[in-house]
């Protein structure tokens, strides 16, 4: 594993009204997969969003984000400096392949932009072939004429594989993944999943991977980080945080999304786990622990913000009553 | 059986509402206000031609002067405001009772009907407003009915249109097709689910309309095709005073400034209501 | 490749009799749509949506339909509920025709079957009250005393976990789960025999699916109904369904009862949907993305599916 | 590309056919012969039955309508019931005045409002943005013949750098032809142009908020590059259509400014001969009007084709 490619310190994001995101730390080194998971509201997107530099007119961010090789904290950059940045040393793919190519463009000419941009080709002619290049190496077949169809032409996971061809032109340092595969059929995910591994593999790049699937950030990543009401509620090695959560989300997450007994084979017809109530809007959150009004294990303790419990190798979680061997209080989700 | 959950039913949803939507209101209802004042009292009898001096600038006596027959301009633009809501009114409510219906009609009849009453509309398209008064009062000749009726009838391919788009999406919501799967009719449908659903659009469209009506009227009476002579009107007042607008530039600024006020005013409360009622453009 | 024929209706399990007149019957059911013109000299292209389906449904069984994008899936949910028209075939609900039938000779079939839909946003009328949505069915069915029909909402409110007072609020004022469960009341309101879900968890949180799934698991055993679960996530179907048929192209290229289904598919393509699913246990014992891919492509022989 | 070019130009042809009808039928309605209400109720009856008879008023209807129609088709609709003058050549003169007008006053308001509105859009949490908005606003609200007014009040009367009213052909004098056109150009164009400038701000925060335009910023190009090279294009596809329905509106709106500025156009003519009550060229301008108006709407179509590649195939 290599040095740091991202760095974030205590990155919160807020609209005038409404904090939307708190004290989110973590790094990435280079070659490494990091998934980042949570369900809707929770405060992923807007993650990515905030490191890209994204964050649409009346969202503000504060904190320190460092990307290798560039001095300081990018979330004090001028505009035009960030555009320098985003698209070559860091990129992003997004959610949905059928609105994140510009329906009026040919594909081709979308993907040679990206290059022509950052001068990372000599000529345009260049930048032309080059983007078929791209477009066979993420297994886009008969690329030359893929290049000179509109997106509208093309199915979901073939745009995907455009958006990833964009994204990886440059060769990335960072390469961050919105819910890549959630718009698209399962098939059609375990390979474009495979592509991005790949991909980011070949390059050495660190890997931001965001989804709310359990089991495909398992897939894909080393590390995850578990995020609800805008916080990171626990991170960890994907076998330490799967296997043996400390945070009751993470528990009940677990246990409600995992439809198969722990061996793989058929839950009979019984009631599965869940996890009481649902997820509060933007704003709504308790203060304090901010699961504390869906947990079990509440009390008043939690109406402080939790510390962040180191539990080594880089995992840790932020609860007063954490699961697991060192504390006695009861478990996240119910079976009933 | 079943397993109570957390009962937090919250999310109300408080919208906020704009200045545009506050500024557009106060405009419109000074208007309304005028026109329901005059109604009851006016500084001089309607149109009555005084014993006193043409062309007055404002003044204690003739708030807003008097014009070139020696009329209190203050009086008619009281009562030019009745007229102004009455043309709105009645144009807004020919176009909004036959388009809507229309609309709903041709999003929920998907075959030949559909196409006929669309295409139909197309045609009607094609005659603007002020050609279509212009048309009626070669018939008819000028006046504030024919007027009234012309533009109500150039307004309804825009009503028609706006509804129909409305209905289509509306028509293709799961709540419609839940509603046919629990055996409701189509009328029950059009009445039950789509035209609620599609009515803020078509408030939104009524208030713009009414400022398109009362710019349309002004031009025919400045025309000479709308409310004939002897009666109130501001674009009327406006074509009298253009010839003395050396002498006497506030017997055109004040109908003009009216006439701007009203469209204004209700432009505004179409676009704030818009934004109002549309929880998507929230972040406008 | 061949379709593999397992179309006899399996009991399911609680039942003790083998054969019982089929609930739900589909013979041959067929519809094609019509694209617009592309051209002058070649005919309009048709899309064959539903080609050629046939099924039975044993009363009280719980079958999954499982598709991906474009098999006509939704398509034969509309067929089947009388909402679409087939271009040829038969569907018989209750040994009653359902195809050929106007919307008004349809009456029976809205008390018989009900729906349950994917969107919590927008299968639920914005500007209705609770009331009066889940009341709706049985306007439709002609029940007019107003405070019979206020009683029965109660008791189906209840019955699907939500409070009395939730009567007189809008949609908006709920989540995506409350909002499945008003839509799960609203088919129970009634007394269907066949409750058809159409995706109804794959637009929820993952920490709020489990409690929809319970809900229907509990409604459908206690009410005693009949299943038609369309899903396009084996995982879930295989959580909910006794019996399973997996649909392309507009075809069903194999049905079976769920476990043998998993434990031993029968179609390429069956293989390769059961190949594709992402699980954590797998993934924790070290399956990577590329090995997941690997085994779909091995399944699908080298064919790219995207 | 060609099948849905010819769909829509059977469209055209259909809507010019049935709206000829309709203004046809429409002149029909009056109540009475066209030749009394030509020559006025103290002509005598020998009059009115000469002139029935001379321009065949009493022939059956479907006659009357098919010699006009195909008198339309060849530019030659008849004569004036009174001066005997022939139509087709005074609309012919006239129109071409009306288009230099509308024309001008078209070219000036998109050369504002495109601008005007990117602006207004993308800085619309600003305060200039929220101004510009506000005073567009107000643009939208003052009707076309008052700004005349006030020009003409301002600039002819008081200040006395153009004159007031009337008309010189640009090839009789091409600088008396723009001051002659000056004014009524951005009488006309002022309104339009706010207007116009409305839409194509709502057409660019709509395309802001898309997600290519996200991705385009996620490849390293600024909000104004983005906006640019991916923006434009979609954008332009509401703001076609809108300039299309303007460029009908200021067809029309001519007819007030010619008669505020005594320009002799095809807005003048109808007027005139709506108070000279000569029906057959009322009914001839009118229906110029409309297939000028359908027309335009063609080639709005037309255009979407061209822009948009997703209606090429003719699936949406």
């Amino acid at each position: 594993m290599g040095a740091a490619v991202l760095s974030v310190q205590g990155l919160g994001v807020a609209t005038t009204r409404t904090p939307l995101l708190a004290d989110v730390s973590f790094t990435i080194d280079s070659g490494e997969r990091v998934g980042l998971i949570g369900e809707s509201g929770s405060g992923k997107s807007l993650t990515a969003l905030a490191v890209m530099g994204l964050l649409s007119d009346g969202v503000r961010a504060n904190g320190t984000v460092e990307l290798a090789g560039h001095e300081g904290n990018l979330l004090e950059r001028p505009e035009r400096e960030m555009a320098k940045i985003r698209g070559s040393d860091m990129a992003m793919i997004f959610q949905e392949p059928m609105t994140a190519l510009n329906p009026t463009m040919r594909v081709g000419a979308q993907v040679a932009e990206v290059m022509r941009i950052h001068g990372t080709e000599p000529s345009k002619a260049a930048a032309k072939s080059r983007a078929v290049e791209l477009l066979d190496s993420v297994g886009l077949p008969d690329p030359a004429n893929v290049a000179r169809s509109y997106p509208h032409q093309l199915s979901g996971g073939q745009r995907q594989r455009i958006v990833a061809a964009i994204a990886l032109a440059n060769s990335p340092d960072l390469l961050i993944c919105d819910e890549p595969t959630t718009a698209l059929d399962v098939t059609v995910q375990a390979l474009v999943l495979d592509l991005i591994v790949r991909q980011a593999q070949e390059r050495d790049a660190a890997l931001l991977f965001i989804t709310h699937d359990l089991a495909v950030v398992a897939t894909v990543c080393e590390r995850v980080m578990v995020m609800y009401g805008g916080r990171i509620v626990e991170a960890g090695p994907v076998t330490e945080v799967f296997t043996d959560p400390r945070h009751h989300y993470t528990q009940g997450l677990l246990a409600a999304s995992d439809l198969s007994m722990p061996d793989g084979s058929r839950r009979e017809r019984r009631s599965l786990p869940t996890i009481a109530g649902s997820v509060p809007g933007a704003g709504h959150f308790p203060d304090g622990c901010v699961f504390r009004n869906r947990c079990e294990a509440a009390t008043e303790a939690c109406t402080e913000v939790p510390t962040w419990h180191d539990r080594g190798d880089g995992a840790g979680y932020a609860c007063v009553h954490p699961l697991g061997a060192d504390s006695s209080s009861g478990h996240g989700a119910r079976d009933d | 059986m079943t397993q109570p959950i957390e009962q937090e039913i919250t999310r109300s949803r408080r919208r906020p509402i704009n200045a545009t939507l506050i500024v557009g209101a106060v405009l419109v209802g000074v208007i309304v206000a005028t026109a329901a004042v005059s109604l009851v009292w006016t500084p001089q009898a309607p149109m009555r031609v005084l014993s006193t001096e043409a062309y007055q600038r404002p003044n204690a006596e003739f708030w807003l002067g008097t014009d070139r027959l020696r009329r209190d301009v203050f009086t008619q633009i009281l009562l030019g405001a009745r007229t102004t809501l009455l043309v709105g009114i009645v144009a807004v409510g020919v176009a909004a009772l036959i388009g809507v219906p229309l609309g709903i009609l041709a999003a929920m009849s998907a075959g030949w009907f559909g196409q006929l009453i669309m295409r139909s509309n197309d045609i009607l398209l094609a005659f603007p407003a002020l050609l279509l008064a212009i048309m009626f009062a070669a018939i008819y000749g000028g006046s504030t009915q024919v007027a009234m009726v012309a533009i109500g009838i150039a307004t309804i391919p825009s009503f028609a249109r706006v509804t129909r788009a409305s209905a289509l999406s509306v028509l293709r919501t799961e709540y419609v097709t839940a509603a046919r799967a629990a055996g409701r009719g189509p009328v029950a449908i059009a009445v039950r689910h789509v035209l609620p659903n599609v009515a803020s659009l078509v408030i939104v469209q009524a208030s713009v309309a009414f400022a398109i009506a009362i710019l349309a009227e002004a031009a025919l009476a400045y025309l000479g095709l709308g409310t004939p002579t002897g009666q109130p009107s501001w674009g009327r007042m406006l074509y009298e005073a253009q010839s003395t607008l050396r002498s006497a530039p506030h017997l055109v600024l004040i109908p003009g400034i009216a006439i701007a006020w009203s469209v204004l005013g209700f432009n505004l409360l179409g676009d704030g209501l818009r934004d109002y009622l549309d929880p998507k453009l929230e972040d406008r | 490749m061949p379709a593999c024929t397992r179309w006899a209706p399996i009991p399911h399990p609680g039942m003790g009799h083998a054969m019982t007149e089929p609930i739900l019957k589909l013979t041959d059911v067929r519809r094609e749509f019509r694209r617009p013109r592309t051209s002058l000299r070649t005919p309009p292209p048709v899309v064959r949506a539903v080609n050629g389906v046939n099924l039975e449904v044993a009363p009280g069984e719980r079958l999954g339909i499982v598709g991906e994008s474009g098999s006509g899936k939704s398509t034969l949910l509309r067929l089947l509920s009388g909402l679409d028209q087939p271009t040829s075939g038969q569907i018989e609900v209750q040994g009653r025709r359902v195809d050929g039938q106007s919307s008004r000779q349809l009456k029976w079939l809205r008390e018989t079957m009900q729906l349950v839909f994917q969107d919590p946003m927008s299968s639920l009328d914005p500007r209705m009250r609770v009331r009066d949505i889940i009341a709706e069915p049985l306007v439709a069915a002609g029940m007019s005393a107003a405070g019979k029909r206020e009683e029965r909402v109660v008791t189906l409110l209840q019955s699907v976990g939500l409070p009395k007072d939730a009567i007189d609020r809008y949609p908006h004022q709920f989540s995506g789960g409350q909002r499945q469960r008003i839509s799960v009341a609203r088919a129970l309101a009634p007394q269907p025999k066949i409750l058809v879900a159409d995706e109804p968890v794959s637009a929820l949180d993952v920490s709020v699916r489990a409690q929809v799934l319970n809900l229907i698991d509990n409604v459908v055993e206690g009410f005693d109904l009949t299943l038609i679960f369309v899903s396009h996530d084996l995982s879930v179907v295989r959580h909910v369904c006794d019996r399973v048929a997996v649909m392309r192209r507009g075809e069903f290229v194999e049905v079976a009862p769920t476990e043998e289904l998993f434990a031993d598919p029968q179609h390429a393509y069956t293989k390769q949907l059961i190949a594709a699913i992402p699980t954590l246990s797998a993934a924790l014992g070290g399956r990577t993305a590329a090995a997941l891919a690997d085994e779909v492509n091995q399944q699908a022989g080298g064919e790219n599916r995207d | 590309m060609i099948l849905p070019l010819v769909r829509r130009f059977g469209v055209l042809v259909a809507s010019v056919v049935a709206s000829s009808l309709v203004v046809f039928a429409f002149m029909q309605v009056l109540p009475g012969n066209p030749a009394r209400v030509a020559l006025g109720l103290n002509a005598s009856e020998g009059a009115v039955e000469r002139m029935t008879t001379q321009f065949g008023l009493d022939r059956p209807l479907p006659v009357q309508y098919w010699e006009w129609a195909s008198g339309m088709l060849t530019l030659d609709p008849g004569i004036e019931y009174i001066s005997k003058a022939a139509i087709g050549p005074q609309i012919a003169d006239r129109l071409l005045i009306t288009l230099w007008l509308v024309g001008l006053a078209m070219a000036l308001a998109v050369a504002i409002a495109i601008p005007l509105g990117v602006w207004m859009a993308v800085r619309h949490r600003h305060a200039d943005g929220v101004v510009l908005t506000a005073a567009s606003q107000i643009g939208v609200a003052i009707p076309a013949f008052l700004a005349g007014i006030v020009l003409i009040s301002i600039f002819a009367v008081r200040l006395r750098w153009v004159p007031s009213d009337g008309w010189v052909a640009p090839a009789e004098d091409p600088v008396l032809f723009a001051k002659s056109v000056v004014l009524p150009t951005i009488s006309l164009a002022l309104v339009q142009g706010s207007v116009l400038a409305r839409y194509v701000r709502s057409a660019v925060l709509d395309v802001l908020r898309e997600d290519y335009l996200r991705t385009a910023r996620a490849k390293g190009l600024t909000p104004m590059q983005a906006l640019w090279r991916h923006g434009s294009r979609n954008a332009a596809i509401p703001v076609v259509t809108v300039m299309g329905l303007q460029l009908a509106t200021l067809l029309v709106g001519a007819v007030v400014i010619e008669r505020v500025f005594v320009i002799p156009g095809l807005g003048s003519l109808l007027l005139d001969s709506v108070s000279d009550r000569e029906l057959l060229t009322v009914q001839s301008i009118v229906m110029v009007l409309v297939v000028a108006v359908l027309v335009i709407n063609f080639i709005v179509d037309a255009l979407y084709l061209m822009i948009d590649p997703r209606l090429k195939t003719g699936a949406r």
